[in-house]
């Protein structure tokens, strides 16, 4: 650095990169005149334009005038300093000095993009290129502090992206905690028959993956469990999961079912969930045949017990291990764990809402996930397809789009359901042999061999017709019609109304985000879209990741996504986040707060401003001190304290003070 | 409450019974109704194509005049019967208060016949009024004579909820139902409630008119219906007025009387046929009453 | 000060407001505007705070005194703050603040206090264009009669070779 | 040219820009231009099985500028404004108000279909009800047959009687009262109207 000393005199020497970012800003921001304005501005040693400044070319710029020209503040306007401040600040220090001398100011996000006048733009970029050039000069050096992460991990949900996350990471040594909100994990995927377009048994690819995260010595798995609240940040994670009761010691049930067997409900009579309601349970039940944990439940809504009181309590007698406990309360466990991978998944769309289709009104229209159990070979009818009234179909009309791409329900594609109805539309000519239509608005097939697939129907001689569904009625209009579903369409590509009978309807239903999905993400102090799925950090180049360090997300709870979307997603969320763990430590930003001793007045103002409980009174000083691996940067305590005493690294008041006076003072 | 009446052109001609037998029972429940004054036609749904600014002014006119005969502050009932001025009504309202300009043009316009409009007129449809106004209980207790046994499809159109559903379900309305079995009738399962009657195509395109009204008297008798409510003038005469021409167009005889739904209540609370206008229907009524 | 000075519409006043959005979610909502390329007024300058928490009553004075002709400040939804109620605490201060300059003559609308989360890049629009529109009715607000207080900025700090 | 040799080819010159963004504009929405062209409003349109062109596709004509194809269809007048399609549309496109659109275009520029009798029927009533400020259906039927099919009045002629005797029509003028230039004068306001862009 003698280079830098020598030609620096105490003032500062201010370097400002304009970024012209391909035309993204070039095309609204003169820049030019921008960088004639920067010359002129205070402590401006140079000013210098390129079209990527966060190429390598561009960085090398920095790097130069530091080592050169003695530049010993950086401000670089550019994009959004979420997106590139990282990167400025590598190049800053690899020219030789302290990182925190630099500032970026955010030109295109906040200006090129949103304006629709050049002059303006360019007026604009100068106000927010003089702040930063203003605040730059009061930067300080500071330097992370490094804190150890905690090498646990914690998934949320157990369907195929949680499994997925989950036994990637145990594999990789890391202890894993699975909290699944079911009493099984497995999720969706757990109920299909087949997967598109390979067709392969989706129990054959699942149940292994579910018995090896039961067995995996590195995963505790908590089914029937939600996690309760989340304290602490990134490496430091502290969980609180609320475990349900089932009513059953889970380490004594072995799942041989002989309670179920046992119950005083001699038949089973109530709807079962795991089939949507198209086979019954009893009050004490195993989710299914396959679910994991295997361990029975009891739901105190039925029971005869928990209802009245009276029970011969048959159950008990049975289970010669003693599993069954009436008296099992819910209780609360606390982990500590380093990185949070989400992967809660999505809601199908309740057909209901669409009225004109009739589902919940005529037996015979289906939702797509009822049929996925209908043509399930361990669904309620073995996997034979026989409606509701016991007959089969010979004809069936299957729905595309049902809750998507509709302003009145919801504006996005859903993804996966062109593919999945192609897949029923398979399943249901193979196995019963009926006239099969798909009714599409645009047939989406993007995704290896899918295009196939869908060639595939149209040789098997499923009928295709281009046009949304208007409506689903029971009357007839001629003799064969008598006793049918009809179904009315306008077929686009010949441009005339059809009227189609059918025996059965299946409304391929489109996914959504849980209805508590708002409550979830502020546990997790993460974003959600309008629609309600989890916001990631950057659409594509951080995809997993959210804007709260250590927490990742993985499959559908993002957005509708098919299975190898899930994995492959689920694979990166597990990858970030033991590229976190393995590094050991996190570095935090210094942006933290610190009590300036000699002009504080111990008037304790600060300390219950804290969310943190980092400030502490110092009796013998009679002075407060704030405990910087505990402050988060909030700066709340600053603005709060009325001495200045209190100052926050990175936004000091006069830093501050002197933006306000930049963006306002020059143009 | 107080209720603005507009009648519109149709109920002093095709729809006389309509407006004769909705007052009898209007009394009888003791709502008060005044006839707004020197009202113009609404502009049907025809005038709109022609020019839409004057369709929407001659129903503001009509609006203007409602608030000029209910001076006080106070939100103005304006009751259209037919189905078509009280949607055009609340259309001109609508659009002239998502369209700021618009309404400013149709004020200004209003100012040369010194009206003004101020906006504190509620439109309202007969339906709504009876049901949410009066109330079922209220019209329940004035039954003398229930409509036992009698089956009845409660034929709702198009525009009482399309395209706005101000006070029922848009897709599966149901204020016309609760308020006939309150008379002790029983309403068929009627998925073609909404369904639309051609409206003026009858009159100039009768082919097209008539396929639309034979489909709904067709399924109305399939589902065993002894005759069909309505609550618009044009649909009751589209309905009634051509079965002869219907039936012999599709060489199936169609005899399947069509009632305003005050018809049907004045009946059951014992008004006579007289003041109900029973003796304007073309497919008398009284039979299907004897079962 | 230029506020006179106008932009597109020859010498018709363009008022100059300062916005103090929070890093995790007003801030953020603003660069998704921007990536979403919802165009609005050109009038704000945004100032990055990491909460609305850190926000000192001093800045929103410091920039009516530097020629804002508004200060518009964003903070997270309330139960959504990224440092538990930092937002509290400013819709506190917010409150505040609103009576005091109320007493210097400086109108309501001038100064304005919304949500707006990470998601909500078409609100930032909105209120961005909603608040120009009515500072822009209100006209300029002249301070400069008062004589205008400089802070004393500490000492230049020394440039450390730190790294 | 002959007739069944006219050719369907259409080359740009033949259309006109303008016609989509000036509906849209007319029928009070750009959501004209989110058609997905699902053909929910085909499928729910009570009389689409008479039209020339489905709702759906004259949709796609206005946004690509077919003009004389649209204004000349049958589709617009057979319109019976029932509001199924805007109800249902997806993309609440208010489709209704677009044929209205096209109706008040077609009447513009004097295009529509010659002795048709719904465009004929929407001018005579236009008329009676601009002079009368009240329509007397008697007088519209009468006019409208004689002006499209006289041989109607024999179809029709029981039934208009029946009417007629259970008072259920008349031919004689309706109209309001207020007089000209006095409170309420409804030619003052419609006047006003006229040449209002």
């Amino acid at each position: 650095m003698s280079s830098t000393e020598q030609k620096t005199d105490g003032q500062p020497r201010i370097g400002v990169y304009v970024c012209h970012c391909g035309i993204n800003i070039a095309l609204k921001v003169d820049i030019t005149d921008l960088i004639e304005f920067a010359k002129g501005l205070p402590n401006v040693t140079v000013a210098r334009e390129y079209k990527f400044m966060c190429s390598d070319p561009g960085q090398e710029l920095i790097q130069k005038d530091i080592k050169e020209l003695g530049i010993n503040r950086v401000v670089v306007a550019s994009c959004s300093p979420l997106m590139h401040e990282p990167t400025f600040r590598r190049a800053t220090a690899k020219g030789g000095i302290n990182q925190f001398f630099f500032q970026m100011a955010n030109i295109r996000e906040h200006v090129s993009w949103v304006t629709s006048d050049r002059g303006d733009a360019t007026k604009k970029a100068k106000a927010l290129v003089a702040g930063a050039v203003r605040r730059v000069a009061y930067h300080t050096p500071l330097e992370r502090s490094k804190v150890p992460v905690n090498a646990n991990v914690l998934v949320v949900g157990g369907g195929i992206s949680g499994i997925q996350a989950a036994l990637t990471m145990a594999d990789s040594g890391k202890r894993v905690y699975l909290v699944e909100r079911e009493p099984t994990i497995g999720g969706y995927m757990a109920k299909f028959d087949k997967t598109f377009p390979t067709l392969d048994c989706a129990a054959c690819i699942l149940t292994p993956k579910m018995s090896s995260v039961r067995a995996h010595p590195n995963i505790t798995l908590w089914s029937y469990s939600e996690v309760v609240g989340v304290d602490g940040y990134v490496g430091n994670f502290k969980v609180k999961v609320k475990r349900k009761p089932r009513y059953i010691k889970e380490e004594l049930c072995v799942g041989c079912n002989q309670c179920v067997e046992a119950c005083i409900f001699k038949e089973p009579k109530f709807a079962d969930e795991f089939n949507f309601g198209l086979s019954k349970r009893k009050p004490i039940y195993m989710p299914f045949p396959q679910a994991t944990p295997s361990v029975v439940l009891i739901d105190p809504d039925t029971c005869i017990f928990f209802k009245t009181g009276k029970c011969k309590q048959t159950c008990i007698k049975a289970c010669e291990r003693n599993a069954v406990d009436f008296d099992q309360k819910e209780k609360i466990e606390e982990i500590d764990v380093g990185a949070i991978v989400l992967a809660t998944g999505f809601k199908p769309f309740d057909a209901a809402r669409i009225p004109q289709y009739g589902y919940k009104k005529y037996p015979n229209v289906y939702s797509s996930l009822e049929i996925e159990r209908l043509v399930n070979a361990s669904g309620p009818t073995g996997g034979e397809i026989i409606m509701r009234d016991g007959k089969k179909p010979k004809s069936v009309g299957i729905v595309h789009c049902v809750g998507s791409r509709d302003e009145k329900t919801n504006r996005y594609c859903s993804r996966v359901c062109c593919m999945y109805s192609l897949k029923l539309a398979h399943l249901v000519h193979e196995r019963t042999h009926a006239e099969v239509y798909n009714f599409y608005i645009d047939m989406r097939t993007p995704g290896k061999g899918y295009e196939e697939f869908y060639d595939k129907l149209m040789q098997e001689g499923v009928h295709f017709v281009r046009g949304r569904v208007a409506e689903i009625r029971d009357w007839p209009m001629t003799a064969e019609e008598v006793g049918k579903l009809v179904i009315r369409v306008e077929d686009t590509l010949i441009g005339v109304v059809r009227r189609i009978p059918v025996d059965m309807v299946i409304l391929s239903v489109g996914l959504e985000a849980h209805a508590d999905a708002e409550d979830v993400r502020r546990i997790f102090n993460i974003s959600c879209s309008h629609e309600g799925w989890f916001l990631e950090r950057h659409p594509k180049l951080a995809p997993v990741s959210t804007f709260t360090d250590g927490i990742f997300i993985a499959g559908a709870c993002q957005g509708p996504k098919d299975i190898p979307d899930c994995v492959a997603q689920a694979g990166a969320a597990a990858s970030e986040a033991m590229a976190l763990i393995d590094k050991g430590f996190v570095e935090l930003e210094p942006n933290t707060a610190y009590i300036q001793e000699t002009i504080c007045s111990g008037c304790k103002t600060c300390i219950p401003m804290c969310p943190y409980n980092a400030i502490r009174y110092i009796e013998d000083k009679k002075i407060a001190q704030i405990n910087a691996t505990l402050c988060k940067g909030c700066g709340t305590c600053v603005a709060a304290c009325p001495s200045a005493a209190a100052q926050q690294n990175l936004f000091t008041d006069e830093q501050i003070f002197e933006e306000i006076e930049g963006v306002l003072n020059y143009v | 409450m107080n209720y603005i009446y507009y009648p519109g052109c149709s109920l002093k001609g095709t729809g006389r019974a309509y407006e004769e037998s909705f007052l009898a029972i209007a009394g009888a429940l003791g709502l008060a109704i005044e006839e707004l004054n020197d009202w113009n036609c609404c502009g049907a749904t025809t005038y709109m194509g022609i020019d839409e600014k004057k369709a929407f002014a001659m129903a503001a006119r009509n609006l203007a005049l409602s608030e000029e005969q209910a001076p006080d502050d106070k939100p103005v009932n304006f009751l259209a019967l037919c189905s078509a001025c009280y949607l055009v009504h609340l259309k001109a309202q609508t659009m002239m208060d998502e369209n700021p300009n618009l309404k400013a043009t149709i004020i200004g316009a209003l100012a040369n016949a010194q009206l003004s409009y101020q906006g504190r007129v509620k439109i309202r449809h007969p339906l709504d009024v009876l049901v949410n106004d009066a109330g079922i209980d209220k019209i329940k207790s004035l039954v003398v004579k229930p409509l036992k046994g009698l089956k009845v499809a409660c034929h709702y159109g198009c525009l009482v909820v399309r395209p706005y559903a101000t006070f029922d379900d848009q897709n599966n309305p149901t204020s016309m139902d609760r308020l006939i079995q309150a008379l002790g009738a029983e309403t068929i399962e009627w998925p073609l409630k909404t369904r639309c009657c051609g409206g003026t195509l009858m009159g100039t395109i009768p082919d097209v008119g008539s396929r639309l009204n034979y489909i709904l008297l067709k399924e109305a008798k399939r589902r065993g219906a002894d005759v069909v409510a309505t609550a618009c003038p044009l649909c009751q005469f589209n309905l009634e007025c051509f079965q002869n021409q219907i039936s012999s167009l599709y060489g199936e005889p169609i005899h399947l009387p069509v009632a305003y739904f005050s018809q049907l209540m004045g009946i059951s609370y014992g008004i006579s046929n007289r003041q109900l206008g029973m003796q304007r229907l073309f497919v008398p009524l009284q039979p299907s009453l004897a079962v | 000060m230029s506020n006179e000075q106008g932009t597109k519409t020859g010498n018709s006043f363009e008022p100059k407001i300062v916005a103090f959005f929070c890093n995790w979610c007003t801030y953020t909502a603003a660069d998704l505007a921007g990536v979403s390329r919802f165009v609005y007024e050109p009038n704000v300058r945004v100032v990055r705070i990491m909460c609305s928490g850190r926000l000192d009553p001093q800045f929103v004075l410091k920039a009516f005194r530097e020629g804002a002709d508004g200060v518009l400040i964003g903070g997270c939804h309330p139960g959504d703050c990224h440092y538990q109620e930092g937002n509290y605490k400013a819709l506190r201060r917010f409150y505040l603040l609103k009576k005091l300059l109320k007493q210097m003559g400086i109108e309501d609308k001038r100064f304005r206090l919304e949500w707006i989360s990470a998601s909500e890049g078409d609100k930032v629009q909105k209120v961005i264009n909603e608040m120009v529109e009515q500072v822009r009715n209100l006209g300029p607000l002249r301070l400069e009669t008062i004589p205008k207080p400089h802070h004393t900025p500490s000492q230049q700090p020394a440039v450390a070779a730190g790294k | 040219m002959h007739e069944q040799w006219q050719r369907q080819i259409k080359y740009e010159e033949e259309l006109d820009p303008t016609f989509g963004q000036r509906t849209a504009e007319m029928a009070h929405g750009e959501q004209l231009f989110s058609c997905i062209q699902c053909g929910t409003c085909s499928g729910t349109c009570p009389v689409a099985i008479y039209m020339d062109y489905t709702p759906r596709r004259v949709i796609a004509m206005v946004r690509a500028g077919l003009k004389k194809e649209v204004l000349n269809s049958r589709t617009i007048w057979l319109c019976a404004s029932c509001y199924s399609c805007t109800v249902e549309c997806p993309k609440k496109v208010r489709i209704t108000d677009v044929m209205y659109a096209l109706k008040r275009q077609a009447i513009q520029e004097n295009v529509h279909p010659k002795r048709f009798p719904v465009s004929v029927m929407a001018r005579e009533f236009y008329k009676l009800v601009s002079k009368n400020g009240r329509n007397s259906e008697g007088l519209l039927i009468f006019s409208l047959y004689s002006k499209t099919n006289p041989l109607q009045f024999l179809k029709y002629s029981t039934m208009g009687l029946r009417l007629l005797l259970q008072g259920r029509m008349n031919f004689k003028k309706e109209s309001i009262q207020a007089k000209k230039g006095s409170k309420g004068d409804l030619q003052a306001i419609l006047k006003a109207l006229d040449n209002v862009k």
